[in-house]
């Protein structure tokens, strides 16, 4: 029979005021096995603290069961409580009185007899529970970062500066991702390029970071502090060893058909390319789809240029097999796809743009070698219209728009329409915005500049129809301030396309067994406290992939996650969760039901002895790998006999609290 | 003797149904079992076998005993109440009236078993002539007479009329007001179930060295094995058996209190008289070894060589996999 | 067809491909049949006829941890169990020869007791008609109308994954084997409660039907274990006597392979099967046709999903009108 | 419960931890009001709920058991709730082919960001069931004594 | 037009079906109208001013009439607010004030005119045969 204490807190008036404090520490010293029971103002404080360490010692309590605010607030403080008292953390139990009674409920009999209730079924619960001792596994010294952008490199940079060796996994045949395509950054107008190559070159030549470009995972199986990957090193149809990127071949290629993709399209490149000059590794990469030699078996001229002897038409995609103790996720955004908008004439006519085209159409190594052109007829356009919100915060389609706000797509529209400005005078610029998203330093003052210094024309109101004429583009849309409609000709759109996940993140999540959102960005552990932790252990997150975000916030991210690797890598054994299934080897069949509900392959199969009064023998019998196991429960239900059970959350436990809850 | 139209049967039932408990084998979802008689059910008398035996009238699968209570931290102690009131049980088999006796020698020999007796005092047994024997009986082994049965009141079914004669007071005075009848009138079908009887395929088993004297012998017998080897471990035998009186008793935590009360148990279950150390009869042979053993060797040993079989044949019908107690009197018995 | 076993058994045995077979015995009447181990020295005591309809797959369990190779007679029906027993391990194929044997449906000596017809002492068949001698006379009965109720749903005539057969099979199924959980789902829930009331109250808790099922072939059933905190030795009250039959055909739910055994072995003559034929039916209709044991080593459908899965409340949207 | 006052149905509610029980929290961080026969019972993940507990719920006097979970695809434990989703299915259909009223038995995902569709649902479960009346059909009338 | 029971904004949302307060005033419906002009209330207007209970104003102006029900702001609506169906509820709040119908089937044919896009007859009968 264990001895309870039971710790009835007010939480200041947040629980007393709907909740009898006094009344639930009495009925509560009337159930079996109560030998103590108080209540108290603040339980979490350290006087309240102190007073359940005092009373585990003086009444010899072998279980606690607090009556406080949710377990996920402060299950972990009593544990702790418990365990400087010499108890062992898993005999505490918390009976939620405050969220799951006394907030939602405003008579005070009905919330007393509520917690009363609560508290019984946690004692009940308590009765039951067993002191359980965490197993400890080895932590592999290594990280992996899925995604080559400014956030994984940012990452990757600092967890290698703490002395960790961190693989960046990037699929793509270059690092840089979306900023490398930028032209200039808000609000401080300096040059992408400028401040990204550096942080690439960094990267390039840590000696800790080793850069997997042109590379995708391609499954993951272990657990925190030990997880192993597998890569694919997709074939390049290049030696990288031998490329020194002198780029020969790019200007030999007689294939020029490929869209380029670094120019979002809008452009060509050869079959044999090097994305873009600072490209790292600087290393050239063959489109088979393209090249002709693989259509053919013909041409070979870049083979036959290339002094160092780095094609290899016969290369093979190769899979790297490593281990990692923490994984992070910085696998970034894409825009969406604006041609679902009929209404922008997107798909109608090369003038109506995305933001990232036209970031790249003002890059000085863009298509245009960043003169500002209509890409229709290459004229300089007079006369250019802003759309914002393209897809953002529409919640009318699921396959079109997106729901949420994209963050950038204010501060980069009065980016450009302010270079427009800046470089062009002449040309007029109209912004149609629904709000002006401006919160940041010096945001709001950089958006009021575009618009007193630079006289760019805010529309407040939208676009509701592009009409491709003879030889501009109609816009008509709304000011909802001057209550008029507007009717403007226009030579350029530029449409501000809401950015989603990049395609590869649902599949990433689910190899990773990570949680996403219904956007599919990645859910963090705790939306406020644990901003960069997946809540599957191991797991981190940087940059857009867990939302939208800027460039310094991105980068902010990513060092916090870094920080959360680093601190994990520190670490030479994990803490297991105690919380795990076991199986009772005298009711097993060794059927193996249970093996095939496990998500994380926790469970084998061997052949054992075994005594019972049922069986004596050897007999297949299930084992549960404790480390791995991260204690779901699939498996206890699967299992007939009974013999699959979850410790902390027993089939006996969790009668017991139907029980007392039913009484 | 006494008679009664069968026609008038239902007015008779009613008439003992408006004063007492009537309990008769009646249809409920395809199946006849005893069961509370009552003006919308069917009685079958025409079907020989219920499919439990009557000893449920007496000792049911689950009875409750006591109920203990939580007040606090004190414990009120509540005993069931013992059966009060008068009943009639009607239809009952020679085989099953015989059970009774045998069931008495269990539950009234000293410790008496209050609940079973206080059933047995206020129960009147209406037993019924066998017709018509199936393959499947073998009373006659066990010195039971199907034309004759026992019990307070017997009855034979003769044409369309139902003839009884009481046995003791209770049945007198549960069948006074019926018509007179000539003390001979069932003859002709007693013996018509006495020619029936003695053609059975087991009207004549060799019992011989069942018996105290060769319990060892028995026991050790290599035979059991190969003779259990199919038994699923099930408990249908002794849970249709007149003469199984095996039972566990049991608590149920409903939260509020404990019910302790008694159900029936089989010693062919894996967890009989289960303790602490695990059971002395690890294998389904030393189980199936035991049922037999007890109805055949130990019963008979310490009740004056009475067996406690009484020949019903419902394990015979019942077995799902063909075993039963007179495969094992051939394959140990006298015809050995 | 019986003496065509026996040779070919003995053959297997001398040949030293098997050690001992797994088959039938007469009992005590000329129709009870008990399932029995024979080595070469007894085979001649085999039986296989109409009589045989008991599964006999189960017994493999205990034979595992023994030497050498058992032979198994094995019909059509049958050699579903012997694969999903074989699938969850408990049964190493390896140490089994599956003799598939030829069926055309197995007689129900109940089912005659039911029609009235009592002490009997022989049935003789010819072609589609049965002779049954009583001790009261002699009656004829149409072969279909005495067989048992798992033969009216027969899965057919084939052996699924056995090593050989002998003699040839039937199938005999008459009409859809889902018309009667079909007629109970069309009911109202009141009626079909009192139905199953009906039904289940009947049960006296002789776990036969456990017993005998390939599929509850768990060492200790939870029903048996005092730590389960559902342990009991009879149903004390009508939730009880639920509970055993929702959890038995819940903890059996993609892995019953509609054998009948239960049904066949209940001596309350309750339609068990019926509460087994409703989960595969749900199964069939949500998740894609399956059938049990039809081949070692599927994932049954409890084992697995997909996304587009219905949602649980599909269970009050179907079925319309009644809810 | 008090045996004085009328009949009011007593629900026990399995919320997974990862996001049914963060929503529960969350409506009461919201001061969403729903009825106190609301009684939350914590486990890992919805796939945790073994059908003997739903059993056990109604013999020992619940009148309706719902359970929440994270929606399809969000578990935390990537799989667990599709594998509850099937279960409770064939569990439903099975208390359903026994005439046990629709109704009592329920599934809903609710995501921990879903305080408000905690709410709701708990105040339409207790709704369903109030007009559902008690629970006749699965008690244990041991339990009630 | 005499209006003599006043018509609430619960009154046209039950009517509709549309929810006003999803609307973030963006626009894009009157951007898109082709009747923007002839409009004394647009359509983001109607939808704002269902929200601040000015129902009295709508009913009373000519923008209901001028409404051609295209539609428009329908389909281009990011949040799936639905203004032409508002406007047709006060169009029917006022109609159901009226107590008649405009029109019947039978005068169509009189007032058919080659020049008139079918589309106006049928946003013709949608308007006054109610």
């Amino acid at each position: 029979m264990q001895r309870i204490g039971v710790f009835v807190c007010w939480c200041g008036s947040n629980i007393a005021a709907t909740v009898d404090v006094k009344a639930v520490a009495e009925a509560a010293k009337h159930e079996p096995g109560v030998v103590f029971s108080t209540d108290y103002q603040y339980m979490c404080s350290e006087n309240g603290q102190a007073m359940i360490r005092e009373a585990i010692k003086e009444h010899r309590l072998t279980g606690v069961v607090i009556c406080s605010c949710s377990p996920r607030m402060h299950e972990a403080t009593f544990r702790k409580t418990a365990v400087s008292a010499g108890l062992n953390p898993y005999m505490v139990e918390i009976a939620n009185i405050r969220e799951q009674c006394s907030w939602i409920h405003k008579d005070m009999a009905e919330g007393t007899e509520k917690a009363i209730i609560l508290a019984r079924a946690a004692i009940a619960k308590v009765h039951l529970n067993a002191p359980l001792v965490a197993g400890t596994s080895p932590v592999t010294k290594r990280a992996l970062v899925i995604g080559g952008g400014i956030a994984g490199i940012q990452t990757a940079l600092d967890i290698a500066d703490a002395g960790f060796e961190v693989d960046i996994v990037e699929k793509a045949p270059t690092i840089g991702g979306r900023m490398a395509q930028l032209d200039k950054t808000f609000p401080t107008l300096d040059c992408s390029a400028c401040i990204l190559t550096p942080k690439m070159v960094d990267a390039a030549q840590h000696e800790k970071i080793n850069i997997i470009s042109y590379a995708e995972l391609d499954s993951l199986s272990g657990f925190v502090g030990n997880f192993t990957a597998k890569i694919r090193k997709k074939a390049r149809f290049i030696d990288e060893t031998k490329c020194t990127g002198c780029g020969i071949c790019t200007e030999k290629c007689p294939s020029r058909k490929g869209l380029n993709d670094f120019n979002m399209g809008l452009n060509t490149r050869g079959a044999v390319y090097i994305p873009f000059a600072q490209a790292i590794p600087n290393v050239a990469v063959i489109d088979s789809a393209q090249c002709i030699h693989f259509r053919t078996g013909k041409c070979g001229l870049c083979e036959k240029n290339c002094s160092a002897g780095a094609i290899k038409f016969d290369q093979k995609d190769e899979i790297l097999e490593r281990e990692y103790g923490a994984i992070v996720v910085a696998t970034g955004f894409k825009p969406i796809d604006a041609s679902a908008f009929n209404e922008y004439a997107y798909s109608d006519s090369p003038d109506v743009v995305t933001s990232l085209e036209f970031e790249r159409i003002m890059n000085a190594a863009g298509p245009t070698k960043g003169k500002l052109v209509r890409p229709s007829d290459g004229k300089h356009p007079h006369e250019i219209v802003f759309i914002q919100c393209v897809g953002s915060r529409c919640t009318e389609d699921a396959t079109k728009g997106k729901p949420y706000c994209s963050k950038i797509c204010c501060m980069y529209t009065a980016k450009h329409a302010m270079l427009v400005r800046e470089k062009y005078p002449d040309v007029k610029v109209h912004v149609f915005y629904i709000d002006a998203r401006t919160p940041g330093k010096n945001f709001d003052e950089f958006y009021r500049r575009a618009v007193e210094q630079y006289d760019v024309d805010y529309i407040k109101g939208m676009v509701g129809k592009v009409s491709v004429e003879q030889d501009h583009l109609h816009v008509q849309g709304s000011d909802l301030i001057n209550n008029e409609q507007i009717h403007i000709n226009a030579d350029m759109v530029v449409l501000a396309t809401a950015i989603e996940p990049d395609p590869t993140a649902r599949a990433l999540g689910t190899m990773l067994t990570a949680s996403m959102d219904t956007n599919d960005f990645f859910t963090e552990a705790h939306p406020k406290l644990r901003p960069v932790e997946s809540p599957t252990a191991g797991v981190f997150l940087s940059g857009v992939a867990q939302g939208p975000k800027d460039i310094p916030e991105t980068v902010a991210q990513a060092g916090a996650a870094a920080a959360k690797v680093i601190g994990l890598l520190c670490k030479n054994e994990l803490t297991c969760n105690p919380c795990v299934a076991h199986a009772n080897e005298a009711l097993c069949n060794g059927c193996s039901q249970c093996e095939r509900v496990c998500p994380y392959g926790a469970i084998t199969y061997e052949d054992k002895e075994v005594r019972s009064p049922e069986f004596r023998g050897i007999k297949r019998i299930a084992v549960v790998n404790g480390a791995i196991c991260q204690g779901c429960g699939a498996c206890t239900v699967t299992c007939p006999s009974g013999a699959m059970d979850l410790k902390g959350f027993s089939n006996s436990q969790i009668m017991a609290e139907v029980d007392a809850i039913c009484r | 003797m006494k008679k009664l139209s069968l026609n008038a049967l239902n007015r008779f039932f009613g008439e003992i149904a408006e004063k007492q408990t009537l309990i008769a084998p009646i249809e409920r979802a395809g199946q006849v079992d005893f069961g509370v008689w009552s003006e919308s059910e069917t009685v079958r008398l025409d079907v020989l076998k219920t499919v439990k035996s009557a000893k449920g009238a007496f000792f049911p699968q689950v009875e409750d005993m006591v109920r203990f209570h939580m007040q606090g931290k004190n414990i009120e102690i509540n005993p069931s109440e013992v059966m009060n009131e008068d009943f009639v049980i009607f239809g009952v088999r020679a085989c099953d009236a015989r059970s009774f006796d045998l069931l008495d020698r269990v539950f009234l020999s000293d410790p008496v078993d209050p609940f079973y007796a206080a059933r047995r005092a206020h129960g009147t047994v209406v037993t019924l002539a066998c017709n018509e024997p199936e393959e499947t009986c073998f009373c006659s082994n066990f010195g039971i007479d199907a034309a004759e049965p026992a019990g307070d009141v017997s009855a034979w079914i003769v044409g369309e009329e139902l003839y009884l004669r009481a046995n003791t007071e209770k049945g007198e005075t549960l069948i006074k007001d019926l018509e007179d009848a000539a003390e001979d009138a069932a003859e002709e079908t007693k013996k018509a179930i006495r020619a029936v009887t003695e053609q059975l395929p087991f009207a004549s088993l060799n019992l011989e060295g069942f018996d105290g004297e060769h319990l060892m012998e028995k026991f050790n017998d290599p035979a059991w094995a190969e003779l259990s080897r199919a038994c699923l471990g099930c408990g249908t035998c002794t849970f249709v058996c007149p003469t199984c009186q095996c039972y566990d008793v049991r608590d149920f935590d409903s939260g509020n209190g404990i019910q302790r009360y008694r159900c029936w148990d089989s010693c062919m279950f894996s967890d009989f008289t289960l303790m602490a150390h695990g059971t002395n009869r690890p294998t389904q042979v030393e189980r199936f070894r035991q049922r037999f053993m007890h109805k055949l060797v130990y019963f008979p040993s310490n009740n004056d060589g009475l067996y406690s079989c009484v020949g019903c044949g419902r394990c015979l019908s019942k077995c799902p996999q063909g075993l039963n107690i007179v495969k094992v009197i051939k394959a140990l018995g006298g015809d050995k | 067809m019986q003496e065509m076993i026996k040779e070919r058994v003995l053959t297997l045995i001398n040949e030293g491909a098997a050690d001992r077979v797994l088959a039938w015995e007469t009992g005590e009447f000329f129709y009870d049949r008990t399932p029995k181990f024979f080595d070469k020295n007894n085979v001649n005591d085999l039986k296989y006829d109409s009589f045989c309809g008991a599964n006999v797959t189960k017994y493999l369990i205990a034979e595992m941890p023994k030497e050498g190779k058992t032979i198994v007679l094995v019909k059509p029906c049958d050699s579903y169990s012997l694969n999903q027993l074989c699938t969850e391990h408990r049964v190493n194929r390896e140490k089994v020869y599956a003799l598939g044997v030829g069926c055309r449906g197995k007689i129900d000596v109940e089912k005659l007791r039911t029609m009235g017809i009592k002490g009997i002492t022989a049935i003789t068949e010819e072609g589609d008609t049965l002779t049954v001698s009583t001790l009261y006379g002699e009656k004829k009965v149409a072969r279909k109308d005495a067989l048992l109720d798992k033969c009216l749903c027969c899965k057919g005539k084939e052996h699924k994954g056995v090593d050989e057969v002998i003699g040839d099979s039937e199938e005999t199924s008459v009409g859809d084997k889902f018309e009667m959980v079909a007629k109970l789902e069309a009911m109202t829930p009141d009626e079909r409660f009192e139905f199953w009331r009906g039904e289940l109250s009947k049960c006296i808790r002789c776990n036969a039907c456990r017993n005998v099922c390939p599929a509850c072939s768990c060492i200790k059933c939870v029903f048996d274990n005092p730590k389960s905190g559902v342990d009991n030795k009879a149903a004390a009250d009508d939730f009880e006597e639920n509970m055993f039959h929702i959890i038995r055909a819940y903890h059996v739910a993609g892995r019953c392979t509609d054998c009948g055994e239960c049904s066949r072995v209940c001596p309350q003559g309750i339609p068990l099967h019926l509460l087994n034929r409703k989960m595969i039916k749900d199964i069939n209709e949500l998740y894609g046709d399956y059938q049990a044991g039809a081949e070692i080593g599927q994932r049954h459908p409890l084992t697995d999903y997909t996304l587009s899965d219905d949602e649980p409340s599909v269970v009050h949207e179907r079925g319309g009108a009644n809810a | 419960m008090s045996v004085n006052q009328e009949w009011t149905p007593n629900i026990v509610a399995f919320c997974c931890n990862w996001c049914s029980y963060a929503g529960a929290d969350l409506a009461g961080s919201g001061r969403m009001n729903y009825p106190a026969n609301v009684k939350i019972i914590r486990i890992p993940c919805s796939c945790r709920l073994n059908p003997l507990f739903v059993l056990r719920a109604f013999q020992r006097g619940a009148d309706g058991v719902i359970l929440c979970g994270c929606h399809p695809g969000d578990c935390h434990y990537s799989t667990g709730n599709y594998y509850a989703r099937r279960r409770m299915t064939m569990l439903f259909s099975m208390l359903d082919y026994l005439g046990i009223e629709r109704g009592r038995t329920r599934v809903e995902w609710v995501s921990a960001a879903e305080g408000a569709k905690f709410a709701a649902t708990m105040n339409d479960f207790v709704k369903t069931i109030t007009d559902l009346g008690e629970n006749k059909k699965l008690e244990d009338l041991r339990c009630k004594k | 037009m005499s209006l003599t029971n006043t018509v609430t904004a619960e009154d046209l949302i039950r009517i509709s079906g549309v929810d006003p307060s999803k609307c973030m005033q963006c626009g894009k419906c009157s951007g898109a109208c082709p009747s923007y002009d002839e409009m004394e209330y647009h359509p983001h207007q109607f939808v704002a001013m269902v929200r601040k209970g000015q129902i009295e104003k709508l009913m009373a102006s000519d923008a209901i009439y001028q409404c051609l029900s295209c539609f428009a702001c329908l389909e281009r609506c990011p949040r799936n607010v639905e203004p032409a169906k508002l406007i047709e509820a006060v169009r029917v709040a006022v109609i159901r004030q009226q107590g008649m119908n405009h029109m019947t089937a039978n005068d169509i044919p009189e007032k058919l005119d080659e020049k008139l896009p079918q589309q106006a007859i049928v946003s013709a009968m949608r308007k006054y045969s109610k």
